[in-house]
């Protein structure tokens, strides 16, 4: 179906930002900036608009999809079709063989997607008026953010993998515009062009993943999201592409698409550049680094579903880097003293787990659980956010403690997004999080399930660390920080509010437990359904629900009780030199450190050699031939009298000498 | 018309050494200009007699390319004659054994 | 066999002028031998079916060039006589070397058999300018003589370039030394 | 017309800039902005008119040779968008150049001028003659920006610029002259007729000739042709001259060499390399690929180590261009519409980052990144024109830069190996690296030298003259048709190619 209005949905916040950076440009000069209330009401006003616009969509999509469902019934059709709302704009460029369309489409998954990401989006727009008020390029600030709304808005609604590259890209951007926000701070700025160089490995592998990719499709295929699924949809062509060269060039696709997955979302072996980021702006980490950005790679993957299914030895290492990454980001959040960075290592876990879902097949458990992720760590980096707020700045959790009284509604939400990333009963994180333990069970084998749970042990741990570390354990404030403690103003309470009952009720949309309370999974059923169905199978079996749950509850509970058995009872222990323990170090670090080695010394070794060495090579060729020329000259010029007559005479009795020659040859050889 | 090619070419020879010893032999850069001048009238002397030599209008190649040596010699003296009245302005003298700054 | 007497006696005006010419003591003595020697090669270019070149030697060598050369040695002359010495050893061995070529050029004419031509045409005016100038055809002279005009433009900015500041500013040896 | 006047119009302005009467050095930038405006009015509309060509005017002919020396200008969509993107640059350099030139407005606007004349007769032409005539006449205005406006080493840039150039066109010089030699024999034999015919080096002319050449010859030919090209771009191992000259001229005469002259070099390899030696090109595609690759790679890895502003942008062209190069050996018809478009894509960044990296010079009056530091805070305008510039010439999607990556890339990856493309694509991320490095020096951090006493900024002029630039990146990065549908048009295949013959056979008959 033809929709004019998808447009709308990343133009407007592209005029907020358009607005606000040229308020933020010609108010460079003056002393304080542009007006806050305008450049506030702009800012928030255009993603509000735009989640309007998704919202309406969302419902009309549902109308549809509803409608068309009953006539299929009506006609005793047993069929999932796909209600698509396609926008061709324009052709992009078409050379050759590449054809390749500017468009956008909005389906089920988009639509999922685009409703929290406005939704979110507007929030923390709002949110950050309050935490931004007291800095001098706030208008700039939420003219990038309204910028990455625009790009990931693009994203996730481009109706095929070169437009969604460009929101890619376009995040990814932004993220490095946003991270390096307080650029006077060379550190904040080394760790954005770190996360942009990073992420611009794993664009690398996307694109060769899309030059592999249409490769097997050939030229005739619309290289879109609806021409590649249908394309894979086809038995005949899953036949093809399941055996010979052509399995082999699926397999290297898929892993290069995954490649640029692992960047976006800071999986093994791309993930060092997350923790980095957390140098931006608090909400920045709130709305990019744990809300949308990061999910970007489970959207294309469940995007591109129809294609990573018939690569199943993709699919093993997604879920086994999946399962790996969450595994080590678990237990490096446990070692962490800065609050942004367990929240940032809680990130890269939650995110494992959600690939730990789609490479076992999952695919709607694995977006589930982005949906649910983006409720409670939003909420848990804005609660972080409030408390670095109330604090001056203090990011150090070994200098926080007792602000359950003092900061009562931060705490609150806190607590929300707490009971909802455990696993608790109710919560967010018990319905998704659950529901991957029970998928992984199913279809990936018990050591994946076995490194799951324990994962989900080690989250409760941490997590609870950091709130007893925050707001239950005695008080380690700075007393003379400790005076100025104050709850935040409105604009940032009402988005901690509407996000932390978010995080309670979120898990409410496939509460699997209570029946016919599946909304999440039939919408997202059309577009990902065939392809779980594929690797899947008919489930034959059902799976012992009753003892994976008991033992999800265990794992969360007994985190809980663990962590409160290490330090309620010890609190911290503080070392000297306020740096983490050696090992620590090491693990939080391990990646870097391998980065280093394979790739960051060896090109600079060689760009070493090639300007000290090869570049005064080729000078010193240039002078060599220069001297020779001069040594020449010195030569000749030895030859030369300073007495005109003389050296004209000789020039003559040259002429003479070679004449003669000449006839003398001439005679000889007649 | 009875007038022998050889004889032609001899005087021509001959005026060519004598243009070439007085622009060799003398230290007078007047001697040396005009020595160059009975040079080039020699060679036009000789460009004319073997003219002759060939038939039809090829021939007249050989009697236009004097005239072109007759232009290059206005050139070369105008240009001369205004570097030789430099020079002796610069070096109150036109010895050609004076100038010897060439190699410096 | 009139024309070979008079070829006789303008060669021998001619090689006296010549030798005048390496002789002289006087500048301006060796540039009226130089004029000599001009006008009778005039002749003998008029004895061998020349007229146009004939004609331009008297008006462009004998009467422009050689007039320009005159002028020039009677302004340097007004101060002082030429003071540089005639003939010197490096002068006799210059002489060596161009007597050679003499002897090189006569050796080489001696051996060589060529005959006149009765049917080569008369250097007209008129059949010089259609060489110059073919109105068909191709021909490289139109190029050439292009080019030559080109050296003439050349040589007059030249020479004005080369004697114009002389004209404003007072001779000074140390100015240029 | 048009034509005629978009070579010659620069060449008047050029005359106009240099006697214009302005007194001071404000009222000659005026005088030579409004020469440029007209000329890009008269160039502009070479975009909407397609292929087109003048009659051929002979000039004269070759003596003992009979090789006509021909007036002869064509045009399509390639050359028509290198003389819009001379004549966009050339404001921009004119305007921005003002702080360079300082009281020798004139004469800078005059050689300016005279330059953008030659590099549009270069690509206007369609006889190898009037190429080759050109093409050598670019490096006289180059040199003489770079030896008179340059900065410390100007003298040594010049030389090497100028010793490199004539390295690479002496040889093509003497490959003209033996194909001169050669071309009315070829016309003999192609109209089997008695009179002698006069040859041509027209371009289509010439195809059919060098078919005819042995393949020896034509190999030699081939290298010469390369060579000099190469030398131009240039690649790895020719680049020495280059980030002298980029970096000891005035910014404005590097904005033009990387911007205009380095593209001709490219414009030769699609209009003249491979279309006249299509063998030739086939068999050394493999080299050539290779080198181009290595050229991006060594561009990389020795902007990475760069501590100059323009050295880094000079090492960043070098890298940029050589994956044309590599692109354009596969032959692929993405690679040509890729190559195209790098062509204005590059030329339009790659120029506006020399421009500013210029300004900023002058405002520090140091060339070493260290010195800089938050501009982004004392010269907001500025850090934006330059932020953006710097993101296109990484090829950030939505910007032209990243659609002629793409294409390129996809071309090797379709024509070459994969092992090309992820040799190139790792490039691409070092490109990153540079480029964010010298963006986050320039603009970012602290000041390293003491904050002005007056706040400064690009003046209002200079920013208007960058920011259609810009924009027009932007644009072309959503909507590249018009540039990629340049590619397309094939120019030798409509050149008047029997024109000359038939004129030639009628003159004999009227004979």
């Amino acid at each position: 179906m033809h929709s004019p209005l998808l447009w709308l949905l990343p133009v407007l916040p592209l005029l907020g930002f358009l607005v606000n950076g040229i308020l933020s440009l010609s108010t460079a000069r003056t002393s304080h900036g542009p007006s806050r209330g305008l450049s506030g009401f702009v800012a928030v006003l255009f993603p509000a608009l735009s989640f309007g616009l998704s919202l309406w969509l969302f419902q009309r999509l549902s109308h549809d999809a509803a409608s068309i469902h009953e006539t299929n019934v009506n006609l005793g059709l047993h069929l999932s079709e796909v209600v698509r709302y396609v926008q061709p704009l324009w052709s992009w460029f078409s050379v050759g063989d590449a054809n390749v369309g500017f468009g956008f489409a909005y389906d089920a998954l988009t639509g999922i997607m685009l409703l929290f990401i406005t939704g979110i989006g507007t929030l923390i727009h709002l949110y950050s008026l309050g935490y931004m008020a007291h800095d001098r390029g706030h208008a700039r600030f939420l003219a990038y953010l309204s910028l990455f709304l625009a790009n990931m808005i693009v994203l996730v609604l481009g109706d095929g993998p070169l437009v969604t590259f460009l929101g890619w890209e376009g995040v990814g951007l932004c993220s490095y515009l946003l991270i390096g926000f307080w650029h006077e701070d060379l550190a904040n700025g080394a760790a954005a062009r770190k996360a942009f160089l990073v992420n611009r490995v794993g664009d690398l592998g996307f694109l060769l993943g899309l030059f592999f990719l249409w490769q097997i499709l050939g030229p005739t295929v619309p290289f879109t999201y609806q021409g590649i699924s249908e394309w894979f949809r086809d038995p005949a062509h899953l036949a093809m592409v399941g055996q010979g060269s052509v399995a082999a060039l699926l397999t290297a696709s898929t892993l290069l698409l995954f490649l640029g997955c692992t960047g976006k979302s800071a999986q093994i072996p791309l993930l060092t550049w997350l923790p980095d980021a957390m140098a931006g702006p608090t909400p920045v980490s709130a709305l990019i680094h744990a809300a949308t950005m990061v999910t970007s790679g489970v959207f294309l993957l469940g995007r591109m579903s129809d294609v990573f299914v018939a690569a199943p030895f993709t699919m093993h290492v997604i879920a086994v880097i999946g399962a790996a990454t969450a595994l080590w980001a678990a237990v490096t959040g446990f070692v962490q003293t800065d609050i942004k960075k367990v929240l940032a290592y809680s990130t890269v876990s939650q995110l494992g787990y959600m690939f730990l879902a789609v490479g076992v097949g999952a695919f709607d458990a694995g977006l589930f659980h982005v949906f649910t992720h983006a409720f409670f760590k939003a909420v848990l980096f804005l609660g972080a956010g409030s408390v670095i707020h109330a604090l001056g700045g203090e990011q150090d959790m070994r200098r926080m403690g007792g602000l359950a009284r003092k900061l009562p509604l931060t705490f609150a939400a806190m607590f929300a997004g707490w009971y909802a990333i455990t696993g608790l009963p109710g919560g967010a994180g018990f319905w998704s999080k659950d529901l991957i333990l029970e998928k992984t069970w199913m279809h990936g084998g018990w050591a994946l399930y076995v490194v799951a749970i324990f994962t989900a042990v080690l989250t409760a741990v941490y997590m609870t660390r950091l709130m007893i570390l925050v707001f239950w354990s005695p008080s380690r404030v700075d007393p003379e920080v400790e005076h100025h403690v104050h709850e935040s103003p409105w604009s940032m309470a009402l988005p901690l509010v509407i996000l932390g009952l978010g995080s309670l009720g979120a898990g409410f949309a496939w509460a699997s437990l209570v029946p016919g309370v599946d909304w999440f999974a039939r919408t997202l059923a059309p577009v990902v359904g065939p392809a779980q169905d594929l690797l899947a199978g008919p489930e034959a079996h059902h799976p012992p629900v009753a003892l994976l749950l008991a033992l999800g509850l265990m794992a969360a509970f007994g985190g809980i009780v663990l962590s409160f058995v290490l330090f309620r009872s010890g609190s911290y222990r503080e070392t000297e030199s306020g740096e983490l323990p050696f090992l620590s170090r090491f693990w939080t670090l391990l990646f870097d450190h391998l980065h280093a080695v394979v790739a960051v010394w060896p090109v600079l070794v060689v760009s070493w050699i090639l300007d000290k060495v090869l570049n005064p090579l080729l000078f010193g060729l240039v002078r060599l031939v220069g001297y020779l020329v001069e040594v020449f000259g010195w030569l000749f010029r030895a030859l030369q009298f300073s007495r005109l007559r003389l050296n004209m005479g000789l020039s003559a009795s040259g002429a003479l000498l070679v004449l003669l020659g000449y006839i003398l040859v001439k005679e000889l050889l007649k | 018309m009875e007038i022998s090619i050889v004889h032609l070419q001899l005087l021509a020879a001959v005026l060519f050494a004598l243009g070439l010893a007085a622009a060799l032999g003398r230290r007078n850069l007047f001697f040396v200009l005009m020595g160059v001048e009975l040079m080039l009238n020699a060679a036009n002397l000789s460009f004319l007699a073997w003219s002759r030599t060939f038939p039809g209008r090829s021939a007249l190649d050989g009697q236009v390319a004097p005239l072109f040596v007759i232009a290059v010699a206005a050139a070369e003296a105008c240009v001369g004659l205004a570097m030789l009245m430099s020079v002796f302005r610069n070096r109150e003298s036109l010895d050609t054994d004076d100038f010897s700054r060439m190699k410096e | 066999m009139i024309a070979q007497v008079y070829f006789g006696l303008f060669a021998l005006v001619a090689v006296l002028c010549g030798a005048t010419l390496v002789f002289a003591r006087h500048p301006l003595n060796g540039a009226m031998a130089l004029v000599g020697a001009m006008v009778s090669l005039s002749g003998i270019y008029a004895l061998i079916q020349s007229p146009f070149l004939a004609t331009l030697q008297v008006l462009v060598y004998a009467g422009a060039i050689m007039m320009l050369v005159v002028f020039v040695i009677m302004v340097l002359n007004t101060a002082k006589d030429s003071k540089t010495p005639g003939i010197d050893l490096v002068g006799i061995l210059m002489s060596v070397v161009a007597f050679a070529f003499g002897l090189v050029f006569t050796g080489v004419l001696a051996r060589t058999p060529v005959e006149a031509r009765a049917d080569s045409p008369r250097g007209t005016v008129q059949a010089i300018a259609d060489t110059l100038f073919p109105v068909h055809g191709q021909s490289a002279w139109p190029l050439l003589f292009l080019a030559v005009g080109l050296v003439l433009l050349t040589a007059i900015v030249g020479a004005v370039l080369l004697s114009k500041r002389r004209l404003e500013s007072p001779i000074s040896v140390e100015d240029h030394a | 017309m048009n034509l005629h006047l978009a070579v010659i119009a620069p060449l008047i302005a050029a005359l106009l800039a240099m006697f214009s009467s302005g007194k001071d050095a404000s009222q000659a930038l005026r005088n030579a902005l409004l020469l440029a405006l007209a000329i890009l009015g008269i160039s502009a509309p070479l975009l909407s008119g397609g292929i087109q060509s003048t009659e051929p005017l002979t000039w004269f002919v070759l003596p003992a040779v009979g090789t006509r020396l021909r007036w002869f200008l064509a045009t399509d969509g390639l050359s028509s968008w290198l003389v819009v993107l001379s004549a966009l640059l050339v404001p921009a350099a004119l305007v921005l150049g003002r702080r360079m030139a300082g009281d020798r407005m004139r004469e800078f606007a005059s050689l300016v001028f005279l330059m953008q004349a030659f590099m549009a007769g270069a690509v206007l032409a369609a006889d190898l003659f009037l190429f080759y005539g050109f093409f050598e006449a670019m490096l006289l205005p180059a040199t003489l920006l770079i030896a008179l406006f340059g900065g410390r080493d100007r003298r040594k840039a010049a030389t090497l610029f100028v010793v490199f150039s004539l390295v690479g066109s002496v040889p093509l010089f003497v490959s003209i002259w033996w194909l001169a030699t050669l071309a009315p024999y070829h016309v003999a034999s192609l109209t089997q007729s008695a009179v002698q015919l006069e040859g041509t080096l027209g371009f289509t002319e010439l195809q059919a000739l060098l078919a005819q050449v042995s393949p020896a010859a034509r190999g030699w030919i081939f290298a010469s042709f390369a060579l000099a090209f190469l030398v131009k771009l240039p690649v790895a191992g020719l680049h020495v001259w280059q980030a002298e000259a980029y970096a000891e001229g005035p910014a404005a005469s590097s904005a033009l060499l990387t911007g205009v002259m380095a593209k001709v070099g490219l414009y030769g390899f699609l209009r003249i390399l491979i279309p006249l030696f299509p063998m030739e090109a086939a068999r050394y595609s493999g080299a050539f690929m290779v080198l181009g690759v290595v050229t991006v790679l060594v561009g990389a890895f020795l902007a990475l180590q760069q501590t100059e502003i323009r050295r880094v942008l000079a090492f960043s062209s070098l890298s940029h261009l050589g994956l044309g190069i590599a692109a354009l050996f596969t032959f692929r018809a993405e690679a040509q519409a890729g190559v195209v478009l790098l062509i204005v894509a590059h030329g339009l960044s790659a120029a506006t980052l020399f421009l500013l990296a210029g300004v900023a010079e002058s405002w520090m009056d140091s060339t070493h990144v260290d010195d800089f530091g938050a501009l982004s805070r004392q010269s907001p305008v500025f850090a934006v024109l330059f932020a953006l510039a710097a993101l296109a010439s990484v090829g950030l999607p939505g910007t032209a830069g990243f659609v002629a990556e793409f294409l390129m890339l996809l071309a090797l990856f379709k024509g070459a190996s994969i092992w090309l493309v992820a040799l190139a694509g790792s490039a691409v991320i070092l490109s990153v690296a540079y480029t964010l490095r010298l963006v986050q020096k320039l603009l970012f951090g602290k000041a390293a030298l003491a904050e002005p006493a007056q706040p400064r900024d690009l003046h209002l002029s200079e920013g208007l003259v960058l920011a259609p630039l810009l924009l027009l990146l932007v644009v072309l990065g959503f909507y590249p048709a018009p540039v990629l549908s340049a590619a397309r048009s094939d120019l030798l295949q409509r050149l008047p190619l029997a024109q000359a013959v038939s004129e030639d056979a009628s003159h004999a008959a009227g004979r």
